[in-house]
C-alpha cells in the first residue's frame, strides 16, 4: 500500500497548455488546487510553448514532433521525471512527440538542435487522471475525501484523444476505458452505463464547422440523457467547450432543452476534497453547475466524513 | 532507387513518404467509414479516400472536402483491421493540398483558414492566443456574426481575457524551430 | 583396389550426335581405377543391361559408371544391373551426358570433352562407392488417432474397415467434435446428428476400434512403424464397464448451474454429466472441480442413486502405454475469443454472441430448445445482425487468413433463423462472400432470395448496448453511407483458430506448426495430409480451417496413407543416410540443430583414448531422410552422408581439375 | 530468353574452342536445380559449355569447404543451386545453405576471389530458362575475369 507520505513527495512537471491559460482557465485552477490538496507538487514547465494541438500534425509531422519536444526538453530541466498535461489534446501531442523521437532520434535530434532544444528522451508523459488513478491510487485518494457525490449520475466522457492513437501505449483500454468511471465511483458518484464515451465531439472543428459539432454533441447528449445522466465529467477542454458551450444550440436544433453541467474531473475531485467552489472555477461553467453539486450534498451527511 | 523516385510522384508514393502508411494494404472493408463521426459531412468517405489514393486519383481526392472536415479523432486508425493509419493519411493529404496549392473547397475553406491562423499564431508567439485566433479567423472567413452570443457569454464568465495573454519569452527559438522542421522535410522527409 | 567399369551410351543419336562416344570410352579406359570401358547404342535396353552385367562378371568389376541420360530417369535401371550381377545395388553411378551435355552443346569437340570430364568425375566417385544397405524395421500395424471429431471418426472407420486395429484418443468425454454441436450443416442442410450419430455408434461398435475418451496423449517416442506412445486416461469417476447410461446420476446431481462447454456457456450442466444426450460412450464423467464430493466431501448422491454401482470416487488416472505404426492427428480447431474486440463490446454484451453459440441456439436439444432468444432477457430475437470475418482477415486483432467456413455457416444461420422465426430479419455484414464448393454459391443465393437475408457489404465499426437492443454502426460500401441497426442479437462469425494446445502437441509429435499455429503439412499441394515426420498424418481442421466435406476427404486420405503403410511387409529406410565418425566429432551440436527431422541425438561416448565420456552426435537411420544438411554443417568432418561423402565430392572436383587443360 | 539451338549458335560455340575455357563447377540440389538443368536440356536450350555439375541431395549438403577447396584446386567459379525458399524437399535445407553461404562469401573475399566467381541461386525444376541464363551470365563473367588465382587478395 502506498503511504500518504510518499505522495507528499510527488513532484511533477506541469504543462498547462494554451487552452488552460485561456478559455479553460477553470481546468487549470482546479487541477492546481486538487494537486496542492493531495500534496502533489506541480512545477510549471518554464517558457513552455503551444503543443500545436489540432493543427500542427495536420500540416506537418516534424513540426508537431518538434513543438512537443521543445516542451519536453524544458520540462526535463525542472528535474522531475514526469510531466503531466491536463488537456487531453496536449497530453496526446506530448506523448506522440516522446514516442516519435525514438523512431528516428538522430534526424529529429539535429532538427531540434537547430531550434535550440535539447531533449534526449526518458520523460514520462501523463495525464493528471493517470497520475491520480495509477500513481496516487484511488484508495489513497479515498482517505482524503471529505464529502461524497452521493450517487450523482454522471456520464464519463473520455472523448477520443485520451486513449488514442492506439499505437502508443495507453493507460486505459482504448475502446472501453474505465479510469474516469472508477474515479467517479471513488467519489461516490454513479457512472451511468452509456455508449458514447469515446465518440468524437468534433474537437477542433468547433470554430470552423460548428454545424458538425452541433450534430455530434447532440447525439452524445441524447445518449447520456437516455442513460439517465445528470451531468458529464470530462478530461479535455475541447470536449468541455463543445459539450458545455454548444449545449443550448444543439438543443434548440433538436427541439430539446438539455441541462447537463459538464465538469472537469479535477473540479469534482476538488469538490469532494472540500475545496471552495471558487478555487475550482465551478461558476465558470456555462451550464449552471453549482446547484447540482450542492443539492447532492445538502441534507445528506457525507459517508466519507462520517468515517473520518 | 529510380523506382522510389517514380513512386514518390504518385499520390500513393507521396502519402507513403509523408506518413509511412501503406495504403495499398486497404482492402476496402469500410470499417473506417462505418465509425467515422463526420463521414456524413464528407463528399468522399474515408474508405473511398483510401481507394482514391490507391488509384492515384489526386484531383478527386484533394478537391473533396473530406480532409478538411476530418476531426483527427483517430477512430478510423484505431479500428482498421489492416492497420492502415487512415488519420495519418488524412494528415498527409492535407499537407499535399496545402503544398501544392490545391484550394480547399468552398465550404471547407473555413477549416483551412483555421489551421493556417492557428499555426501562424504559434509561430509568432509560441503560444496560442485564442482571442487573436478567433479574431483573425473571423476576419479571413468573414464570419463576424457567428457565435457572437457565445463570445459574450464566455466574456461574462471571464473566460475571455484578452489582456492576460502571455507569449513565449524566446520567440526567436520558436521561429528557428519552425524553420528547422519545415526545411527538414524539403530535404526529403 | 576398386575396379570400375565405364559404359558410355549413345542413346541412338541423341548423345552420339554431338559426343564422340567411342572416344569417351577410349579415354575413360585410361582413367585411374577404370578396369573396363565400352560404348553401346541403347544402354537401357535389355541387350545393354545384359552387356553391363556380363562385363561386371567378366572383368571382375567392383562398381560401374553409366554415362547416359539423367539419373532421375535410369538410376534404378542400372542399380538392377549391379544387383543382378552380385554386387551391392548401390555400386552404380550415372554421368549425365545427355540432358546436361549433348542436348545443350552442339559443338562435338566441346561436348566430347565435357562428356569425358563428367565421366571421369563419376568414375572418381564410383571408385569410392561403398555398399549401402537399407535397414529393415518391422511395422506395428496399429493406428493411433488423436482427436475424435468427424475427421478422427472417419479415419478410424476407414482404417478399421481395412482390417487394422485403431485406437482413438479423445480429450473430452465423448467423440463427435464440433459437428455434434450443430443443428444442420451446409450446403445441404441435412441434420447433423442424423448423419454423425450413426458414424459415432459404428466407431463404438467396431471391434477393431478402441475409443479412449477423456484421455490425452502424453508422450510419443520412436518412429514410423514403431511409435511408442503414453496415453493418460483421466479418471472419469465412473466405471465404464458397469455404467448403463441410465441417467439417474445426472438427474439427481445438485450442482446444476455449471456452464456447459458443449453448449458454449449458454446453458448449464451438472457436475456428473454427459456432454450431450447422444454422447458416445454414453457414460458420464464427474467434473471434480465442481463436484461437492471432491470440493467439500459432501453429497455423494450420484453414487447412492446409481443402480449399477458404477460411480467410483476413488478412481485414478490411468496410463496406457502402447506401440503404434502410424498416427493420425485430427484435433480440430478452436473458435476465436471475441473479447479481443473492444469495439464489439469486448465480450461484455450478452446479446453479442459467436457463431458457434448461435449453432447451439438453433439446436432443438440446445439450451434454448431451438428458439432464437436473447441471452440478456430470453426474449425472442427478431432483428439479427451477423458480422462476418470477425477475427479473420484482421491483422490488428485477429488472424490474417480467411477462415473459409464462416461465409457459409453465416448463410446457413440466416436460413435457419427464417425457418425458426418467419418474421425475423437477418442483416449480414460481409467484405467478400467466399463460397467455393459444390452447391455453395447456390446456397448463398438461396439465403438471399428465398430467405430474405439482407447482405450489406461493409465491416462493422462499433456496437454497444442501447436500451435492450444492441446498436450496430456499420457501412454499406456499395450503396454508400453509414448504416445503423438496432439489433436484438448480434452473431459474430468468429475466426477458426488452432487449438490452444496445438503447439505443445506438435512438439510432442515432432511435427511443426505454421505461422498461425496450425499443423504443418509436408507439402501444400502434393502432400497435404502428410507431415514432415514419416508415419504421422493430419486430417481436418487441425491442418487449417476446413468444412466437413474437406475434412472427411482428408480423413479418408490419411486412412489410405496408413493402410498403404501397413500393407508393406516391412519398412525399408533410405540407404543414403548420414553417419557420424565419433572419433572426429567434437560434440558441437551444429548438426543436431540443423537436422529438419530430429534424426540426430547427442549421446554419451566412452572415449577410451582420452579416458573420458563425451557427448557425440548419433544418427537415427530410421528418421534420417538423407538430406545432408548435417554434413554441410559439421565443421569437424565427422558427419558424412553416405553416397555423398566429402571424400567422394572432393574426388570429383579433383578428377575435373586434373583433366582441364591448364 | 530461351534460345533454340540452331546452326548459328553451334558455329558461335565453335569460335570459343580455341580460347581459354573457364571451369565453372556447380553443386545442384537433386530436386529443383538439377531438375531445372535437365529441363533446359530437354528443351534444348543451349548454354555455355564451361559448366560441370555435381549433384547433391540438397543445397543444405553444401559445405563451405566444398567451395573453398574447389577454388584451391583450380576451378574458376562455383555455382550453388537450390530450391526456392519454402520449397525445399527437406523443408529447410536451403535456409541452412543460405546461412552458410554468407560465410563463404566472406571466406572467398579474404582469399582474394572476386565476387562474380561465386553465386547462390534458387532455381526450380520448371526454371530451365533461368538456369540457362545464370550459366551464361556466370560463364561470361568468368571469361571476363580470367583464371582464378587464390591468395592474392
Ligand atoms: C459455427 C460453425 C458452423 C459450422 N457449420 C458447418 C456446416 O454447416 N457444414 C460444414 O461442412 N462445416 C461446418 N463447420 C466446420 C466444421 O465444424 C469442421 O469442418 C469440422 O468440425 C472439422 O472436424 P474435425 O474433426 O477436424 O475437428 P473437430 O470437430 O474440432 O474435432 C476435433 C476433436 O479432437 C478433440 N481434441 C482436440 N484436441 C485434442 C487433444 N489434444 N487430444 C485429444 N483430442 C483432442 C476435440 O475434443 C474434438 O472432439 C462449421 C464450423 C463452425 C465454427
Ligand atoms: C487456368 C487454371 C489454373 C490453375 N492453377 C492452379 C494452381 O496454381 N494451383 C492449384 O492448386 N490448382 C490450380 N488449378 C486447378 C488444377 O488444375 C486442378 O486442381 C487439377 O488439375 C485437378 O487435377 P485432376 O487430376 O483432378 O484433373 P486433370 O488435371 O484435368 O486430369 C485429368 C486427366 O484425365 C484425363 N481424362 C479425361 N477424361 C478421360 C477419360 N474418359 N478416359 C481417360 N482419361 C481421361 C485427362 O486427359 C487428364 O489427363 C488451375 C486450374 C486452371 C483451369
Ligand atoms: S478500415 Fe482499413 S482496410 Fe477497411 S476500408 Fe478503412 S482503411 Fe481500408
Ligand atoms: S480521424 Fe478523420 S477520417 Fe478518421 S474517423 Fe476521425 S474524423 Fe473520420
Ligand atoms: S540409358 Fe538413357 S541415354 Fe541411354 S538409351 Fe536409355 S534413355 Fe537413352
Ligand atoms: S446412474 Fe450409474 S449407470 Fe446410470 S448413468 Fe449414472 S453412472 Fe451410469
Ligand atoms: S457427488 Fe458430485 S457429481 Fe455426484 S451428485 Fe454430488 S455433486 Fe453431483
Ligand atoms: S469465410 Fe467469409 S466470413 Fe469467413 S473469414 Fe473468409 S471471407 Fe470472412
Ligand atoms: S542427412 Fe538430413 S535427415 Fe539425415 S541426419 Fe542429416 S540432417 Fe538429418
Ligand atoms: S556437427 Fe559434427 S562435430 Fe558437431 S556434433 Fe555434429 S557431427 Fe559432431
Amino acid at each position: 500500500m502506498d503511504s500518504p507520505e510518499r505522495h507528499t513527495q510527488m513532484r511533477v512537471a506541469y504543462y498547462p497548455g494554451c487552452s488552460l491559460e485561456g478559455t479553460a482557465i477553470e481546468f487549470d485552477q482546479s487541477c492546481r488546487a486538487m494537486c496542492e490538496a493531495l500534496g502533489i507538487e506541480l512545477v510549471e514547465v518554464p517558457d513552455w510553448n503551444c503543443c500545436g494541438a489540432s493543427s500542427a500534425h495536420f500540416v506537418n509531422h516534424d513540426l508537431a514532433v518538434a513543438l512537443g519536444a521543445r516542451n519536453l526538453g524544458l520540462a526535463q530541466r525542472t528535474g522531475a521525471d514526469q510531466v503531466t498535461a491536463p488537456c487531453a489534446a496536449c497530453y496526446a501531442r506530448l506523448k506522440f512527440s516522446e514516442y516519435k523521437l525514438h523512431e528516428d532520434p538522430e534526424r529529429l535530434g539535429q532538427m531540434l538542435e537547430r531550434g535550440g532544444v535539447d531533449y534526449k528522451g526518458g520523460l514520462r508523459v501523463s495525464s493528471p487522471l493517470e497520475l491520480l488513478v495509477r500513481d496516487y491510487g484511488l484508495e489513497a485518494l479515498k482517505e482524503k475525501l471529505v464529502q461524497s457525490l452521493n450517487g450523482l449520475k454522471v456520464a464519463c466522457y473520455y472523448g477520443c484523444l485520451l486513449v488514442r492513437p492506439t499505437e502508443m501505449p495507453s493507460f486505459d483500454d482504448p475502446e472501453n476505458p474505465r479510469s474516469l468511471d472508477s474515479l467517479m465511483e471513488t467519489l461516490g458518484a454513479e457512472p451511468v452505463d452509456w455508449a458514447y464515451r469515446v465518440e468524437c465531439c468534433g474537437g477542433g472543428l468547433a470554430l470552423g464547422r460548428a454545424d458538425i459539432v452541433r450534430k455530434l454533441i447532440g447525439d452524445i447528449l441524447d445518449n447520456a440523457v437516455e442513460a439517465g445522466a445528470e451531468c458529464f465529467v470530462v478530461a479535455c477542454p475541447l470536449c468541455q467547450g463543445n459539450l458545455d458551450w454548444r449545449q443550448t444550440e444543439a438543443g434548440s436544433q433538436r427541439g430539446k432543452q438539455y441541462n447537463l453541467p459538464v465538469y472537469y474531473y479535477t473540479q469534482l475531485v476538488g469538490w469532494c476534497l472540500g475545496l471552495p467552489p471558487q478555487r475550482l472555477g465551478i461558476e465558470k461553467l456555462l451550464t449552471p453547475a453549482t446547484t447540482l453539486l450542492e443539492r447532492k450534498v445538502s441534507g445528506l451527511v457525507s459517508q466519507v466524513s462520517e468515517g473520518v | 532507387m529510380a523506382d522510389d523516385k517514380k513512386a514518390e510522384k504518385t499520390l500513393l508514393g507521396q502519402v507513403l513518404a509523408l506518413s509511412g502508411v501503406h495504403v495499398e494494404n486497404c482492402y476496402q472493408c469500410g470499417k473506417c467509414t462505418a465509425g467515422c463521426p463526420v463521414a456524413f459531412e464528407m463528399e468522399i468517405p474515408p474508405q473511398q479516400m483510401m481507394r482514391m489514393v490507391q488509384l492515384n486519383l489526386k484531383d478527386r481526392a484533394l478537391n473533396a472536402n473530406t480532409v478538411w472536415v476530418c476531426a483527427s479523432c483517430e477512430t478510423c486508425s484505431a479500428r482498421c483491421p489492416m492497420d492502415v493509419k487512415v488519420a495519418d493519411v488524412m494528415d498527409a493529404l492535407r499537407r499535399i493540398a496545402i503544398e501544392e496549392g490545391v484550394p480547399a473547397p468552398a465550404e471547407a475553406r473555413t477549416m483551412a483558414v483555421f489551421h493556417r491562423e492557428f499555426l501562424g499564431g504559434i509561430r509568432r508567439w509560441g503560444r496560442l492566443n485564442e482571442h487573436e485566433l478567433i479574431g483573425l479567423y473571423k476576419l479571413h472567413t468573414g464570419k463576424f456574426m457567428d457565435d457572437v452570443g457565445l463570445g459574450i457569454r464566455l466574456f461574462g464568465k471571464q473566460k475571455i481575457r484578452p489582456w492576460h495573454f502571455q507569449k513565449v519569452k524566446r520567440t526567436e527559438d520558436m521561429a528557428r524551430l519552425f524553420e528547422a522542421a519545415l526545411s527538414g522535410e524539403k530535404d526529403g522527409h | 583396389m576398386p575396379r570400375v567399369g565405364v559404359f558410355v551410351c549413345q542413346c541412338g543419336t541423341n548423345i552420339a550426335k554431338s559426343v564422340d562416344c567411342a572416344k569417351v570410352a577410349e579415354e575413360a579406359a585410361k582413367l585411374p581405377y577404370v578396369a573396363h570401358a565400352a560404348t553401346y547404342v541403347y544402354m537401357c535396353s535389355s541387350a545393354g543391361q545384359q552387356m553391363i552385367e556380363d562385363a561386371i562378371r567378366e572383368h571382375n568389376l567392383s562398381a560401374i559408371v553409366v554415362s547416359a541420360c539423367t539419373p532421375q530417369m535410369h538410376q534404378k535401371t542400372f542399380e538392377g544391373c549391379t544387383e543382378r550381377s552380385g554386387l551391392n545395388r548401390y555400386m552404380s553411378t550415372m554421368a549425365n551426358i545427355r540432358e546436361q551435355c549433348s542436348y545443350v552443346h552442339k559443338d562435338p569437340e566441346l561436348a566430347t570433352q565435357k562428356a569425358l570430364e563428367l565421366t571421369a568425375m563419376a568414375a572418381a566417385k564410383a571408385a569410392r562407392d561403398e555398399p549401402l544397405f537399407q535397414s529393415e524395421a518391422p511395422i506395428n500395424r496399429k493406428a493411433l488417432i488423436v482427436g475424435g471429431g468427424v475427421a478422427g471418426i472417419q479415419a478410424a472407420l476407414d482404417i478399421a474397415e481395412a482390417g487394422y486395429e485403431v485406437t482413438v484418443v479423445e480429450k473430452t468425454p465423448s467423440i463427435g467434435g464440433r459437428m455434434s454441436q450443430f443443428d444442420k450443416t451446409f450446403p445441404t442442410l441435412d441434420c447433423s446428428a442424423c448423419i454423425l450419430t450413426p458414424k459415432m455408434v459404428e466407431a463404438y461398435q467396431n471391434p477393431n476400434i478402441r475409443l479412449l475418451t477423456y484421455a490425452e496423449v502424453e508422450q510419443v517416442g520412436g518412429f514410423v512403424g514403431n511409435f511408442e506412445v503414453k496415453i493418460r486416461k483421466h479418471a472419469r469417476s465412473v466405471d465404464e464397464e458397469k455404467c448403463t447410461g441410465c441417467g439417474s446420476c445426472w438427474e439427481k446431481c445438485p450442482q446444476k448451474k455449471i456452464p456447459s462447454e458443449y453448449d458454449e456457456q449458454l446453458g448449464p450442466r451438472t457436475a456428473i454429466y454427459v456432454p450431450f444426450p447422444q454422447a458416445v460412450p454414453l457414460v458420464p464423467v464427474i467434473d471434480r472441480e465442481n463436484c461437492l464430493k471432491f470440493l467439500k466431501d459432501r453429497c455423494g448422491v450420484c453414487q447412492k442413486v446409481c443402480p449399477a454401482n458404477a460411480v467410483d470416487y476413488t478412481q485414478e488416472d490411468e496410463i496406457i502405454e502402447d506401440t503404434f505404426g502410424a498416427i493420425v492427428v485430427a484435433t480440430g480447431f478452436d473458435v476465436w475469443d471475441h473479447s479481443d474486440y473492444g469495439e464489439y463490446g469486448a465480450g461484455q454484451i450478452p446479446d453479442v454472441i459467436s457463431g458457434i453459440q448461435f449453432e447451439r441456439m438453433l439446436n432443438l436439444s440446445g439450451p434454448t430448445h431451438g428458439k432464437v432468444l436473447r441471452p440478456s432477457d430470453g426474449k425472442e430475437a427478431k432483428t439479427v445482425v451477423f458480422v462476418q470475418c470477425a477475427g479473420s482477415r484482421d491483422d490488428q486483432h485477429g488472424y490474417p487468413y480467411c477462415s473459409k467456413v464462416c461465409c457459409m455457416y453465416t448463410a446457413k444461420h440466416a436460413i435457419l433463423l427464417r425457418e425458426k422465426a418467419p418474421d425475423a430479419q437477418a442483416y449480414i455484414f460481409y467484405i467478400d462472400i467466399r463460397a467455393t464448393g459444390k452447391g455453395y454459391e447456390e446456397f448463398i443465393r438461396d439465403a438471399q432470395r428465398k430467405y430474405g437475408a439482407q447482405y450489406i457489404r461493409g465491416r462493422v465499426s462499433r456496437m454497444f448496448r442501447q436500451g435492450d437492443k444492441v446498436r450496430v454502426f456499420g457501412v454499406d460500401t456499395l450503396g454508400g453511407g453509414q448504416v445503423k441497426i438496432d439489433a436484438d442479437l448480434v452473431v459474430l462469425a468468429t475466426a477458426i483458430e488452432p487449438r490452444h494446445d496445438a503447439k505443445a502437441l506438435s512438439q510432442l509429435l515432432g511435427i511443426g506448426c505454421d505461422n498461425n499455429g496450425f499443423f504443418n503439412e509436408a507439402h501444400p499441394k502434393l502432400a497435404p495430409v502428410d507431415t514432415m515426420s514419416a508415419g504421422i498424418y493430419i486430417a481436418g481442421a487441425a491442418q487449417f480451417a476446413r468444412d466437413i466435406p474437406d475434412t472427411v476427404a482428408m480423413a479418408s486420405a490419411t486412412a489410405a496413407k496408413v493402410v498403404g503403410l501397413f500393407s508393406k511387409e516391412k519398412l525399408l529406410s533410405e540407404p543414403s543416410v548420414a553417419n557420424c565418425d565419433v572419433n572426429l566429432c567434437s560434440g558441437c551440436r551444429a548438426c543436431y540443430v540443423t537436422c529438419p527431422y530430429d534424426a540426430i541425438e547427442m549421446t554419451e561416448h566412452d572415449d577410451r583414448a582420452a579416458r573420458m565420456t563425451r557427448m557425440v552426435a548419433c544418427v537415427n537411420e530410421n528418421l534420417c531422410h538423407g538430406c545432408g544438411a548435417c554434413s554441410g554443417a559439421c565443421r569437424s568432418g565427422a558427419m558424412t552422408l553416405r553416397a555423398f561423402t566429402d571424400n567422394q565430392i572432393e574426388a570429383q572436383v579433383e578428377a575435373l581439375c586434373e583433366l582441364v587443360p591448364a | 530468353m530461351a534460345q533454340q539451338l540452331t546452326a548459328e549458335t553451334a558455329t558461335e560455340e565453335r569460335a570459343e574452342v580455341a580460347e581459354w575455357r573457364p571451369t565453372l563447377l556447380a553443386y545442384l540440389c537433386n530436386w529443383c536445380s538439377y531438375a531445372g538443368a535437365n529441363l533446359a536440356g530437354a528443351s534444348r536450350m543451349p548454354y555455355d559449355a564451361a559448366i560441370r555439375v555435381i549433384r547433391v541431395p540438397c543445397s543444405g549438403r553444401v559445405d563451405p569447404l566444398m567451395i573453398y577447396k574447389a577454388f584451391e584446386r583450380g576451378v574458376d567459379g562455383v555455382l550453388v543451386g537450390g530450391c526456392h525458399l519454402g520449397d525445399c524437399h527437406y523443408s529447410e535445407g536451403n535456409y541452412a545453405c543460405q546461412g552458410r553461404m554468407t560465410l563463404v562469401k566472406a571466406l572467398l573475399k579474404a582469399a582474394g576471389i572476386e565476387e562474380g566467381r561465386f553465386r547462390l541461386e534458387w532455381i526450380s525444376a520448371s526454371e530451365g530458362s533461368i538456369f540457362q541464363a545464370v550459366v551464361n551470365e556466370m560463364a561470361a563473367k568468368l571469361r571476363e575475369l580470367g583464371p582464378a588465382r587464390m591468395g592474392d587478395g
